[in-house]
């Protein structure tokens, strides 16, 4: 291919395939439907053409074409809606033990931040062939993560975090685009991922250095602002001991329950009120304002470490869906 | 039918439509079909609030409790009788008794002004709490036993509270306008037993008015009574 | 043939009466029409030339051309005109309104002076939204998507917003009469099995017109009043929730594209019956297809979401039911096909654009099934393959059936015809140069190429500048049609009644028609195209 | 014509008597108070039943008497069960998105 031309996009994660797959039958079904209409319009169009046929043959329609046409696109549209939603179903499902690296998004530039406590710019650095979970969130409007040599893209909200999940399959540097429109320098809010063999990621990450890892700065966060004078590691705190608590269904006072998740916990922080643990008062102060998109996200990381026995393999809680669910 | 009814009635009658009967079938038929419009713009609002209230219900409870039950109630109470009123008008209209529809209706409008100085005394009292949305906006439950549990959901109620009764409100102007144009014309001979179509559909708009502040009513203001918790 | 010599013309509603009151007050449904052919015309070319300098600058890969700022609000500006103050009024608010009475042989719709009202409130939403463009534009993007639109950007929105606001009641109040009118001022026999195909997908239009447009109102009045007064109902920082936004938005916004695409659907069925002499194929099932489409198309909206953080369980519903709107328009262009076997078929320029609109629908349809499907959508979405997703149906789909639509109806609304080689000239101008600009979209998109970028990374280049190529085809494309329609209201042949020697009730009276339509109320006895009884011998036209 | 119109059109035929619209304002009137005095009542969930159900006799009082709807036409009919219809719609549809988005336990 010229190399000023590329005309498809490269594959580098193990869902590219899936995608591409669906794409290229969408694309032979397309094709079989436009070219059948265009040569129908064509060969009627010549050969029924006034001149040679001046007496038009009236026809008033006819049932089994009908249902045909009715049920076969039907047939052909059920395949593309099972396949398409068997991977958006993948794509929404991080597997158990994917490495995290949480990222905010803010006008206009995306900021990385590893569990290692790495940070990064505009760059992501990713070792090939491990999972990789990121927990994003924005800091003013919307924005999307967008790579499109991993066929993955989710938006990237404020007050909420989402997620999104790839494994590279390939090393090189690819796109990583904002594609939600956010303002001015949309078009700028662009960068790199960049996937690299695992001892050079290794050795990346050694040369980048860190200051703690991020549970370790939430920890410190969690006893800056307090959080530790009600929330004690025994059962004398005003406030629950979070110990486990991440991952698990939580028993509110209303008599629902909810898993603790990401956007939970982060709910718990900046609008305690909304969800109130059984057994406790609603006494819990608000920090909306007070902490950063990026200090909540070490919170996270830390009230996340508390639930993990081992460390490096976060403990997927698949708790029963709770009967009654909520907005986050 | 007396003469003078079939000359007004022909005088109505626009010069596209074959006959008397569809010009009236047509134009209330396009009145509900703009009402149908009035219920989808409403419901926009009314899915915001279904949205809002079923995630942050603790919230919705606090700020209702705000209410004036009793001012609510009493206007609901006020609007159902400017519905009779209005009913019972376009009732004298279609037997052709102008003086006694345009009394009625001037009933109608009374209460329905009587609607908007209630609702104003609750903004007012609203507006002082400092229970309008935006930078002045400030929460308490009143309770110090039970302190506001979720203020910031409390302001979407807030801002939904304020946004739904203040487009009735708006409704409820336009329609006392409508009415007043209605008496002046029903006064000056324009209705008559055979053609009283306008009448009929400001009749079908204020009773629409009073449909949506039936369903405001409980919504904003009857939601629980418990306290928080 | 009639000869160069004036004769005096018959009265008709053209020259019943002159003078610009007589036009700006009239209630004749017909100089409605006209009022809103100018009016739409002017904004096609505004919302056109934003395109062009939108293409421009996309000619390299450096924004260069226009500042950042600039191209945001270029496409924004665009996609505003284009779609609310163009396409959405483009075929009912003219063509609509210019026919239906006449096809359903009423004197008028049914509410006249409402009529006239919609269109002043369409110019006082135009004028607002061209002042806040004028005072320096909007830069949301034509979904005005909060929290941006509501707390971040520093434009216009207020004015674009009322603007859209306002229009939406001249949109309402156009449907509200087309129900109506289709309801209740039919002809003697004009029964719903005889009505034109144009009305019906008229009515289904309407439908999503009056049952969708008010929820958008309302939605751009909360955005409104959330910049006003910083209320927090879609503002997350106030605990609002952004998609509850979007997902009212697209309650509306969804919908509204068939309310783009569905008139121009009704007018492929008249022309393509029209010029192969035949009854349309399956008459009751395309006719039904227009209000599923309808009816359906209020189940999907969601699919525009499908990663905005929505529930996936939400995602799956909507993908479903996004597949089934697709079902009731792969029907009607398989009718269409259909209605041409056997036929006898004549290539005269409007059916050489209802082959254009046959084709490009067909293809921009089926890209949207790309769309629809879940597990891709989530790599193309917000690419430029979207971009040329909807400029297939919209552009390629409803453009081009609008321009078939005037020109079919040309001789009818003035009285004269339009020269034929200039327009089979400009029509393949269009298919051309439309094609070459959007095709290589697809390719750009499925690339990854976001939208709404103003520089972009230099492979994507090539195509790009082929894009802008077609561009400029396509404009001159559009450009002959604007010289020789006003060309031939001097010095065009002047029309007889039935220049196609079609069926239905419009052209049985004169071109252009009487002030009151019809001389006598027509008592309808025959089906609808029934081509059959109508006399074979030709009325030479134009050639 | 005149003759024709008295035949085919008699605009007092859904005249309604004045009793049976004051009994509509009394059911109206004593349901508002039924409302009021069930909310006091601590019902849970059934609050907001019981609030929405009484507000739909009402309005069906409403539109059924005052609105005259009973004596219209079938098409008028049809016209507010289509508007309660995509209501209903706009409803539900949003809600599969908020209500199931929990159910989701993928964000751990
Ligand atoms: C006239 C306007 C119009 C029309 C008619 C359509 C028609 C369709 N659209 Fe499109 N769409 C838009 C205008 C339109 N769209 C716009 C403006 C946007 C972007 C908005 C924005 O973000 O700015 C958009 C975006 C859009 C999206 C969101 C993309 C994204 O942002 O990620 C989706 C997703 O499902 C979609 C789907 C569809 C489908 C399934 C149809 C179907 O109705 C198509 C049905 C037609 C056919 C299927 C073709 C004919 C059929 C055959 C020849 C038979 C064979 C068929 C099969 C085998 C299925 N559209
Ligand atoms: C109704 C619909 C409609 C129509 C008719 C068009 C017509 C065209 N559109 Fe538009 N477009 C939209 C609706 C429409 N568009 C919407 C909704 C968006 C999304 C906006 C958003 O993201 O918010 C969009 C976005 C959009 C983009 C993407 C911008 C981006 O995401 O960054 C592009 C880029 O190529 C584009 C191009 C064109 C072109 C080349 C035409 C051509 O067909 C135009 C042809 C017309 C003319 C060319 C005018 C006539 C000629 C002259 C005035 C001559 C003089 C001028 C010169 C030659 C300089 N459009
Ligand atoms: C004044 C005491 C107090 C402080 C300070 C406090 N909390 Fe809490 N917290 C509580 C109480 C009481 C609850 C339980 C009631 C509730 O859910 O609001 C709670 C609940 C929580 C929960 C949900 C726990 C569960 O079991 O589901 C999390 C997570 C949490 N807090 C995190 C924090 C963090 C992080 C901070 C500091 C930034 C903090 N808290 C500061 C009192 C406090
Ligand atoms: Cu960030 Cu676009
Ligand atoms: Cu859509």
């Amino acid at each position: 291919m010229w190399k000023n031309l590329p005309l498809f996009p490269e594959r580098a994660s193990a869902l590219a395939w899936q995608v591409d797959g669906l794409y290229f039958l969408l694309l032979g079904v397309s094709a079989f439907f436009t070219l059948l209409i265009f040569a129908l319009i064509l060969v009627f169009a010549l050969k029924y053409r006034r001149s040679v046929h001046p007496h038009a043959v009236q026809i008033e329609g006819s049932l089994p074409l009908e249902l045909a046409w009715t049920l076969i696109p039907l047939g052909i549209c059920m395949i593309f809606f099972a396949w398409g939603s068997l991977i958006y179903f993948q794509e929404a499902r991080p597997p158990k033990g994917a490495m995290e690296v949480y990222v905010v998004g803010k006008q206009w530039m995306w900021k990385f931040e590893h569990e290692t406590g790495q940070r990064e710019i505009n760059q992501l650095h990713v070792p090939i062939g491990r999972d990789v979970r990121l927990v994003m969130s924005s800091q003013d409007v919307i924005h999307d993560f967008f790579v499109p040599a991993f066929r993955v893209k989710a938006d990237v909200l404020p007050g909420r975090f989402t997620e999104l999940w790839f494994r590279p399959t390939k090393t090189g540097t690819y796109h990583l685009f904002c594609s939600q429109y956010c303002g001015t320098d949309h078009s700028r809010m662009i960068g790199q991922v960049i996937v690299m063999e695992p001892v050079a990621f290794q050795a990346w990450l050694s040369a980048e250095g860190a200051t703690g890892t991020l549970p370790e700065n939430g920890q410190q966060l969690f006893q800056q602002l307090g959080c530790a004078t009600c929330h004690r590691f025994d059962t004398q705190g005003r406030g629950p001991n979070l110990t486990g608590v991440f991952g698990k269904a939580v028993l509110l006072d209303d008599g629902r329950t909810v898993v603790a998740d990401e956007n939970y916990v982060r709910e718990s922080i900046l609008n305690p009120g909304a969800k109130i643990v059984s057994g406790f008062k609603p006494i819990m102060p608000s920090f909306q304002g007070q902490v950063s998109e990026e200090s909540l996200m070490a919170l996270v990381a830390y009230i996340k470490s508390l639930a993990q026995p081992q460390p490096n393999e976060p403990g997927g809680n698949h708790a029963p869906a709770p009967e009654k669910s909520n907005v986050q | 039918m007396a003469t003078s009814d079939i000359q007004v009635a022909e005088h109505a009658l626009q010069h596209h439509f074959a006959d008397m009967e569809q010009q009236q079938e047509t134009s209330t038929f396009g009145m509900w079909m703009f009402l149908v419009t009035e219920i989808m713009f409403f419901g926009g609002l009314f899915c915001a609030y279904l949205v809002y209230r079923a995630s942050y219900y603790q919230a919705f409870v606090e700020g209702s409790q705000k209410m004036n039950i009793w001012l609510g109630a009493t206007n609901t109470a006020v609007l159902i009788c400017s519905s009779l009123s209005m009913a019972l008008g376009v009732r004298a209209a279609q037997m052709g008794k102008p003086k006694l529809m345009a009394v009625l209706l001037l009933i109608t409008i009374v209460l329905g002004c009587g609607f908007l100085g209630i609702k104003a005394v609750e903004y007012h009292e609203h507006w002082v709490n400092h229970e309008f949305p935006g930078p002045n906006f400030h929460f308490e439950t009143g309770d110090p036993a039970h302190p506001a549990t979720d203020p910031v959901h409390t302001e979407i109620y807030f801002s939904l509270y304020w946004a739904m009764t203040g487009l009735h409100a708006l409704h409820m102007v336009i329609g006392v306008g409508l009415v007043t144009w209605i008496i002046i014309a029903g006064l000056g001979g324009a209705y008559s037993r055979a053609y009283f179509t306008p009448v009929e559909n400001v009749g079908l708009y204020w009773h629409f008015v009073d449909l949506v502040w039936i369903y405001l009513f409980p919504l904003l203001y009857l939601i629980s009574k418990k306290h928080g918790g | 043939m009639a000869t160069a010599v004036q004769t005096v013309e018959r009265e008709n509603y053209l020259n019943s009466d002159y003078g610009i009151k007589s036009w700006l007050l009239t209630t004749d449904h017909k100089r409605i029409a006209l009022l809103y052919l100018v009016s739409i015309t002017a904004m096609f070319w505004i919302g056109g030339f934003f395109a062009m300098l939108i293409r421009l600058e996309l000619l390299t890969p450096a924004g260069d051309l226009v500042s950042s700022d600039t191209y945001n609000k270029l496409f924004t500006m665009h996609g505003i005109i284009m779609v609310f103050f163009f396409l959405i009024p483009s075929v009912p608010a003219t063509l609509g309104n210019f026919l239906i009475p006449l096809m359903v042989g009423a004197k008028d719709l049914a509410f006249p002076r409402v009529n006239l009202l919609s269109w002043y409130i369409y110019m006082v939403g135009a004028i607002t939204a061209l002042t806040a463009m004028v005072m320096g534009g909007v830069d949301t993007g034509w979904t005005f998507y909060t929290p941006f639109s509501t707390t971040y950007s520093n434009t216009h929105v207020m004015g674009a917003a009322i603007g859209i606001f306002i229009t939406g009641f001249s949109s309402i109040l156009t449907g509200l009469n087309f129900i109506v009118t289709i309801h209740r001022m039919r002809a003697p026999g004009m029964t719903w099995r005889r009505l034109p195909l144009f009305c019906w997908a008229n009515y289904a239009a309407a439908l999503i017109m009056v049952l969708g447009t008010p929820v958008v109102a309302i939605t751009l009045l909360l955005v409104a009043l959330e910049r006003a007064f910083n209320i927090g109902i879609f503002n997350p920082q106030l605990g609002g929730d952004p998609l509850l936004f979007q997902h009212l938005f697209w309650f509306y916004s969804h919908p509204a594209v068939y309310i783009m695409i569905l008139p121009g659907m009704g007018v492929i069925n008249e022309i393509v019956t029209c010029f192969s002499r035949k009854r349309v194929f399956g008459y009751e099932f395309v006719a039904l297809a227009s209000i599923a489409i309808a009816v359906l198309g209020f189940l999907v909206w969601a699919h525009h979401m499908f990663v905005a953080g929505i529930s996936v369980y939400a995602a799956l519903v909507f993908s479903l039911l996004s597949y089934l709107v697709a079902i009731p328009s792969a029907v009607k262009v398989f009718n269409w096909t259909a209605t041409l076997y056997k036929g006898s078929i004549r290539y005269e320029t409007p059916m050489l654009y209802a082959f254009g609109f046959i084709g490009l629908f067909t293809v921009g349809g089926l890209t949207g099934v790309f769309l629809a499907s879940l597990g891709v959508d989530v790599h193309v979405h917000d690419t430029y393959f979207v971009v040329a997703h909807f400029h297939y149906v919209m552009v390629g789909g409803m453009v081009m059936a609008y321009m078939a639509g005037l020109h079919f109806w040309w001789p009818k609304i003035t009285g004269r015809m339009y020269p034929e080689a200039w327009a089979k000239l400009s029509a393949l101008l269009v298919f051309v140069g439309f094609n070459t600009t959007f095709l290589p979209l697809f390719i750009v998109g499925y690339m990854g190429l976001p939208r709404r970028y103003h520089a972009y990374p230099p492979e994507f280049q090539v195509l790009n500048v082929l894009s802008t190529a077609g561009a400029s085809i396509l404009a001159v494309g559009y450009v002959l049609p604007m010289i020789y329609f006003l060309w031939s209201l001097r010095y065009g042949e002047p029309a007889p009644p039935n220049p196609w020697n079609a069926v239905g009730l419009e052209w049985m009276t004169p071109s252009p028609p009487p002030t009151h339509n019809f001389d006598e109320t027509p008592i309808v006895t025959w089906e609808a195209y029934d081509y059959e009884h109508q006399p074979q011998e030709e009325v030479t036209v134009g050639h | 014509m005149k003759q024709m119109q008295e035949e085919h059109f008699d605009p007092m035929s859904h005249l309604v008597p004045i009793s049976l619209y004051v009994t509509i304002w009394a059911a109206l009137m004593v349901f508002t108070g039924i409302t009021v005095f069930a909310a006091t009542v601590e019902l849970g969930v059934f609050n907001i039943v019981v609030a929405l159900l009484i507000a739909t006799i009402k309005g069906t009082l409403v539109v059924l008497f005052f609105m005259h709807l009973r004596y219209s036409t079938k098409l008028t009919m049809v016209t507010v069960v289509a508007a309660i219809f995509f209501l209903i719609i706009l409803f539900s549809l949003s809600m599969t998105d908020y209500l199931t988005r929990a159910w989701s336990t993928s964000l751990r």
